[in-house]
């Protein structure tokens, strides 16, 4: 393969669009199961915009960039998995909005 | 060395003090008594080698050596900070208060706390050093580490041992004199900051400071830091509001400390940083200074009159009396200077006396609020007339020391400003009315027979004896006191008349 | 001997040092012996020191130590001794004495009987260190220092709370005379540069003119510090109720020594009112409107006590015009004799509430002439004296005070006019008083008689009172001559006619009932203008509406401490900025996020505008 | 011109399946349809010259971490009373305002990432490539990442236990009291 010839903006596009439909999930969503998942379409959408600039340039550093984001994600996701297993146990409940404990 | 162990001894006493709770309850006050005689038994011993002809030279302040004592060893060095003390007439004075009135308080709470005994005492005894760091220290950097020193331990005997409402007096005391403080923090900066612009050189030495070079409008603000920081500590009006709060709450040493030695560091900051660091700028501002002092003293006896509460009442009467200090300092003539080292001291005495007297009559009958006392006199005769000796003593009697200071003030301000003399003088019939309704009000008037309280007993007489003694001896013979503070008096007025090329 | 002029207010000071210690160890036969003992002594030496003065007339001064020198100012502890001091001296100690002896037997039954001569013995010594005084700041501790001692006494008995308001009363009203006169002192230094006595009248010699604005400015403060202490118009309204106190004190305090020290303070620093001829008036003018107003009022009082008080009043207005037409020697001289006597009637009216269950109401009492015919002696004489009636000691003096003013240029004969109708008030109450007191039926039956220690003091007041007239003071060092021609004959005759009228009206009126004045007084004018009198002119009412209520209500209104205010609405502010920022703590998570979102927006739009 | 039309098919996916993802009610329904998008995005790497990270893409991403949210909700068995609470989680008052700043921001990138230009790729950078720099260069980057998986481990590993229960739930309702 000998490279992909369309404009970098329209990757860029995509990846900003899956970024604030992630982020919109984030603001949306009161189960925390799928705030996890929004995040996740997040560190997604960076890892694309990052693996394109690398792929503009020609250089290997934006993959490697997208390793360190599957490592942030993969440690993300376990704690946090692990967190909602906590939070369902103790309040019966994944509503992220009945956890305001640390209301001022 | 001998300023460094002065200190030392009570820092060290304070911790043996709180080690001491544990042989029993009685034990941290023997202590702290013991600790501060012996302080005071090695200065007085230290000073008895200064030759008289010396105490009667006058210091340059700017040269250090030619002051009574000068320590002075490198601290930080990187920013020129020191540990510098040094003592003239003026510092020896307040320092000899600081320790009399501190046995006083000692004594003045010797049955009063009842929780904490040990730690109770270490806080006086670390309020003491604070002080006395204040009144010796003459590097601004070690300076301001003992204002806040001063400060913290006088905030936890407020807040622990205080009075129904200690928390909020505490906080507010506080507030006030943090505040105040970190401006002057601001304006030694500056300060430091500027000197070292001029001339290459980090200090933070006063006597280096003294020459720095500043701008007249620099100077102004940087001179507003400091007084400011020395006005709330005084207190002067509009920074008085802390005081009446924080002496009612406060345990009956804590109210001796507060009245009798920490308002004179405000007082000695006026003295020897605010207006001699920056001359020019506090000639320009004396008269609002002025001003100021003279509301102080009618506002502090329009207050006292109105109070029912004895120990707010004999706050806001401090208020007043420390009005003429402001008024003397402003001054800035011999006779108004010389007075208000004379209302500092003598002040120290009425006032603290009077906090004695409100903490025993709080001790006995569980109130300090004046509609239920009344006809004191008849079940406490001796605590009637020495309470009368204290009230013409602090309405200004001459003959006690604290006429000898007012009467200076206002000879002192006559000379500079005469309407402010006048409204000033009010404050003498102002002070008449409640220093007398006070009187009329607790002591007087239909005694209750059925009380059962118990007189002053031997240790409060010996207390009270003490300052009455001196009271009487300033009042009728304050030359000594004028002599040894004339020469620190009268260099600083012609330091600063040759800086600002005129009179203040 | 000169050195020891310090052991005379010395000895009464340590006898009241000494009382005070040791109230609870001591009999209280060696309290009145010590309390009474002292100023005995202190009389002894007054009097060695008086006759070595009459034979060798020098004056002296004794330094004694440095009480204060600040810069240019200084001010000594020192004596100075010359014949104004010695009279002055000679009454403290003389009358003191008698006082002293009289209250062993007055205060006999009083629980506090080592504190009643502790204050008395130091009122002694203040009142002495006062004339003593070679310079105005010791004087102004003395004056002080009486002031205490008047306010101690008049409260003395504290357990009624009138008594410590009148106590208070008479402090802080004096003092504000106090304090114009530290005013004065002030301007005095700062123009003279001394607060010596002599040293003032030479300075002001060098440095005034007569007629300048400064010494009217200093002889005026100096005057309002006499007017309070003197109760002279518009400072007098202490001294009536100043009467709450024990009435040997009113006797030595409020008649014979403290209240005169006003007059004392202004003969003393005659030299500097000789440089204003305005202040010299005034204190004319305030002398007469007084010595008027007083003896006006005191016609209409009931209270035995008040009548003496406003009487006191009325006589130092004399004292006060005699001073201000520059007849300091009569002024001086009929201080002395004002002592005598007043303090005579004033010991009369203590025995007479001594024996009468401390009845005070004059209308209460009658018939006493036959009960206690010592006290009706002291009274007939003192009465006598006070009216000025003929070849009595006031006579003298005061008719030297009327002939003097009348030579006055200008006003002259309205001061001696006025006076003349001071005079013949005088006369008529005074001995309304006797009438009522000591004629007519018995209302009320006296439960025991004077003993010795009240006679001995009344009698040698009596012959006092009689015979002070013939001494002759010796203040000629001390006073410029004055110019005396004697005026007309009739301007004599009239002065000592109008007391003799005095007193007849008062038999007509008060005792033979001749004069039927009952529809007269009764009449609506009349019944309105008595009323004005009784309450002192309103004078009391006017002060209480203008400086007492307004300052009570200023302290009431300010007690809550307005400043504070400004600090708690910083407290407040910052309140509500705490409660704000708070409420966005919500502990809602999407919200967070929300506002980061809102954060990521603006930081971005920064950074695009900034690229 | 193949490859074109397949990136924006793949394009097309990862946006439908991540919008689908997003609103689902039925949780496992949601994680399938980003298990698309996480596929389809895997095409996209594959198409612009990035095969080794493609390959991740689908094995740790759609692979590993998607199944760890399946096991998951499979313990939590939120079950139909769950999705028809996400249902009436879901009003317009809840999303209006989140939509429109979304809206905002994504103008913004738009604008921000208009003046890119120049073609995606150029190249293939091979599987040798990124391991040569990430051994290389990026190695600090390698202990890093491995640090934080462990600091994952750990962390997933305690608060996973069960004895957690056990903590004082008394003591959180006393705080809640305390409020």
């Amino acid at each position: 393969m000998e490279g992909l010839n369309i404009p970098l903006n329209h990757i860029l596009l995509i990846a900003s669009l899956l970024f604030v439909i992630g982020m919109l999930g984030l603001m949306i969503r009161r189960n925390i199961i799928f705030i996890l998942m929004s995040l996740e379409v997040m560190l997604n959408s960076a890892a694309l915009a990052f693996v394109a600039a690398g792929a503009h340039w020609g250089q290997p550093d934006g993959q490697i960039v997208f390793m360190l984001i599957l490592s942030i994600a993969a440690a993300e996701v376990a704690v946090g998995l692990s967190l909602v297993l906590q939070v369902q146990r103790r309040f019966r409940s994944l509503d992220m909005d009945s956890l305001d404990w640390m209301r001022g | 060395m001998l300023m460094i162990n002065l200190i030392l001894i009570l820092l060290i006493g304070g911790v043996v003090a709180i080690f001491s709770e544990r042989l029993g309850a009685d034990v941290p006050r023997k202590v702290a008594l013991a600790v501060v005689i012996i302080d005071l038994i090695y200065l007085l011993i230290a000073l008895s080698t200064i030759p008289q002809l010396e105490t009667l030279q006058a210091p340059v302040p700017s040269d250090p050596e030619t002051w009574l004592m000068h320590y002075s060893v490198e601290w930080i060095p990187a920013f020129g900070i020191k540990i510098e003390l040094a003592l003239d007439g003026l510092s020896m004075l307040m320092v000899l208060l600081t320790l009399i009135l501190g046995a006083v308080a000692v004594s003045a709470s010797w049955t009063d706390i009842k929780v904490r005994q040990g730690f109770f005492e270490a806080n006086l005894l670390w309020t003491l050093a604070g002080v006395l760091g204040v009144f010796m220290a003459l590097d601004l950097f070690l300076f301001f580490l003992f204002w806040e020193v001063m400060l913290i331990p006088m905030y936890f005997m407020i807040a622990i041992w205080g009075h129904e409402n200690r928390g909020y007096a505490a906080m507010k005391f506080f507030i006030f004199t943090q505040a105040s403080g970190l401006l002057m923090l601001v304006s030694i900066l500056a300060l430091v900051v500027i000197h070292h612009g001029n001339t290459g050189v980090w200090t933070f030495s006063y006597f280096d400071l003294l020459s720095a070079q500043i701008a007249a409008q620099t100077a102004f603000w940087l001179m507003l830091g400091f007084f400011v920081a020395f006005v709330v500590k005084l207190p002067g009006f509009p920074f008085h509001t802390w005081l009446p709060d924080a002496h009612t709450q406060a345990p009956t040493a804590g109210s001796v400390i507060l009245a009798g030695i920490l308002l004179k560091t405000g007082a000695y900051g006026l003295i020897r940083f605010a207006v001699p660091l920056f001359p020019q700028a506090s000639m320009e501002f004396a008269p609002v200074a002025l001003w100021l002092g003279v509301a102080g003293v009618i506002y502090g006896a329009i207050l006292a009159f109105g109070q029912t509460d004895f120990k707010r009442l004999v706050a806001y009467s401090s208020v007043s009396h420390m009005g003429f200090v402001l008024l003397g300092v402003y001054a800035w003539n011999i006779l108004a200077l010389q007075g208000a080292v004379m209302q500092m001291v003598a002040h120290g005495f009425s006032t603290a006396a009077l906090f004695m007297i409100a903490g025993s009559l709080q001790e006995r009958l569980h109130t300090r609020d004046m509609r239920e006392m009344g006809g004191l006199w008849q079940n406490m005769p001796r605590m009637g007339a020495i309470a009368m000796f204290f009230i013409v003593a602090s309405l200004g009697l001459p003959g006690l020391g604290n006429f000898v200071a007012e009467f200076l003030v206002l000879l002192g301000l006559f000379q500079v400003d005469r309407l402010l003399a006048v409204i000033a003088a009010l404050g003498l019939i102002t002070g008449a009315a409640y220093s007398l309704l006070l009187m009329q009000r607790s002591f007087q008037g239909e005694p209750d027979e059925t009380r059962q309280l118990v007189d002053f007993g031997t240790r409060e007489m010996l207390t009270m004896a003490v300052m009455m003694t001196a009271l009487i001896v300033l009042g009728i013979y304050p030359q000594p006191i004028l002599d040894i503070s004339r020469p620190v008096v009268e260099s600083l007025i012609s330091f600063s008349s040759i800086v600002t090329g005129g009179s203040l | 001997m000169r050195e020891l002029i310090g052991l005379i207010p010395l000895i009464p000071l340590l006898s009241s040092a000494t009382l005070m210690l040791f109230a609870g160890h001591l009999s209280r036969f060696a309290i009145g012996l010590l309390g009474v003992g002292s100023v005995g002594i202190a009389a002894i030496l007054t009097a060695k020191m008086g006759i070595d003065f009459l034979g060798n007339p020098e004056v002296f001064k004794v330094t004694l130590w440095t009480w204060m020198q600040v810069g240019t100012f200084s001010s000594d502890v020192a004596f100075y001794f010359d014949g104004l001091t010695l009279v002055m001296m000679s009454v403290i100690t003389g009358v003191g004495f008698l006082i002293h002896l009289f209250s062993t037997e007055f205060m006999e039954e009083d629980v506090s009987y080592a504190r009643y001569f502790a204050y008395l013995n130091m009122f002694v010594a203040a009142m002495l260190i006062l004339v003593m005084a070679d310079n105005l700041l010791l004087l102004y501790l003395g004056w002080e220092g009486v002031g205490v001692c008047s306010y101690l006494l008049v409260g003395f008995w504290y357990q009624n709370s009138a008594n410590g308001y009148a106590a208070r009363k008479a402090f802080i009203v004096t003092r504000i005379g106090d304090t114009l006169m530290a005013l004065g002192l002030f301007l005095l230094f700062t123009e003279l540069g001394t607060l010596d006595i002599q040293a003032l009248g030479d300075a002001a010699k060098d440095k005034w003119q007569v007629g300048d604005s400064m010494p009217l400015i200093a002889c005026l403060l100096i005057l309002g510090g006499a007017v309070g202490k003197s109760a002279q118009l518009p400072l007098h309204t202490w001294l009536p109720d100043a009467m709450a106190g024990p009435t040997p004190v009113s006797a030595l305090i409020h008649a014979a020594t403290m209240v005169t020290a006003g007059v004392y303070l202004i003969a003393r620093t005659h030299e500097l009112y000789l440089f204003a001829p305005i202040a010299m008036i005034a204190v004319a003018l305030v002398g007469l409107a007084t010595s008027l107003m007083a003896a006006f009022t005191a016609l209409t009082q009931h209270d035995i006590k008040r009548i003496l008080a406003y009487s006191t009043i009325s006589q130092i207005g004399y004292m006060f015009l005699a001073l201000g037409v520059g007849a300091w020697t009569a002024g001086i001289f009929h201080l002395m004799t004002h002592a005598f006597f007043k303090a005579l009637l004033f010991l009369g009216s203590g025995a007479i509430i001594h024996c009468l269950h401390h009845e005070h109401n004059i209308f209460k009492m009658g018939g006493l002439r036959t009960r206690m015919p010592v006290t009706f002696w002291s009274f007939m004489i003192g009465s006598a004296a006070l009216a000025a009636l003929p070849m009595t000691s006031g006579f003298f003096s005061k008719d030297q005070i009327l002939l003097q003013a009348y030579q006055v240029d200008g006003i002259g004969p309205w001061l001696w006019f006025g006076g003349l109708v001071g005079a013949l008030l005088t006369a008529v109450y005074s001995f309304r008083l006797v009438f009522v007191v000591f004629f007519g039926q018995v209302n009320t039956e006296p439960d025991k008689d004077t003993g010795w220690r009240m006679v001995i003091p009344l009698s040698l007041l009596c012959i006092l009172a009689m015979m002070g007239g013939w001494i002759i003071i010796p203040v000629t060092q001390v006073f410029p001559l004055a110019v005396f021609e004697h005026p007309a004959h009739w301007v004599e005759y009239v002065s000592i006619a109008v007391p003799i009228v005095g007193v007849i009206i008062a038999y007509l009126i008060f005792l033979g009932g001749q004069l039927k004045v009952d529809v007269f007084t009764n009449s609506f004018v009349m019944q309105k203008l008595q009323q004005f009198w009784f309450s002192g002119w309103r004078i009391d009412w006017l002060y209480d509406q203008l400086l007492v209520r307004p300052y009570y209500g200023l302290a009431r209104a300010l007690k809550l401490e307005p400043v504070d205010n400004f600090y708690r609405l910083v407290v407040t502010i910052s309140q509500t900025f705490n409660q704000w920022l708070s409420a966005g703590q919500s502990g809602q998570m999407r919200r967070y996020i929300t506002s980061m979102v809102f954060g990521l927006i603006v930081l971005l739009a920064i950074l695009v505008r900034a690229s | 011109m193949l490859e074109i039309i397949l990136f924006y098919i793949a394009a097309t996916v990862a946006l439908v399946s991540t919008i689908l993802a997003m609103t689902r009610a039925n949780a496992i329904h949601a994680l399938i349809y980003l298990i698309v998008s996480l596929l389809a995005v895997a095409v996209i790497f594959y198409l612009i010259g990035a095969p080794f990270v493609a390959a991740l893409e689908i094995v740790i991403y759609a692979g590993a971490i998607m199944v760890l949210f399946v096991f998951v909700i499979m313990m939590l068995n939120l079950g139909a009373k769950g999705d028809a609470r996400e249902k009436t989680w879901m009003r317009p008052s809840v999303w209006v305002g989140p939509a429109l700043l979304t809206i905002v921001l994504f103008a913004e990138l738009l604008y921000v990432i208009s003046s890119a230009e120049g073609p995606v790729s150029t190249g293939v950078v091979g599987a040798k490539q990124v391991g040569l720099s990430l051994f290389g260069p990026y190695v600090l980057a390698v202990e890093i990442a491995s640090m934080l998986l462990l600091a994952g481990l750990v962390g997933s590993f305690h608060l996973g236990r069960r004895y957690l229960d056990r903590a004082p739930s008394s003591e959180l309702g006393h705080q809640q009291e305390g409020e």
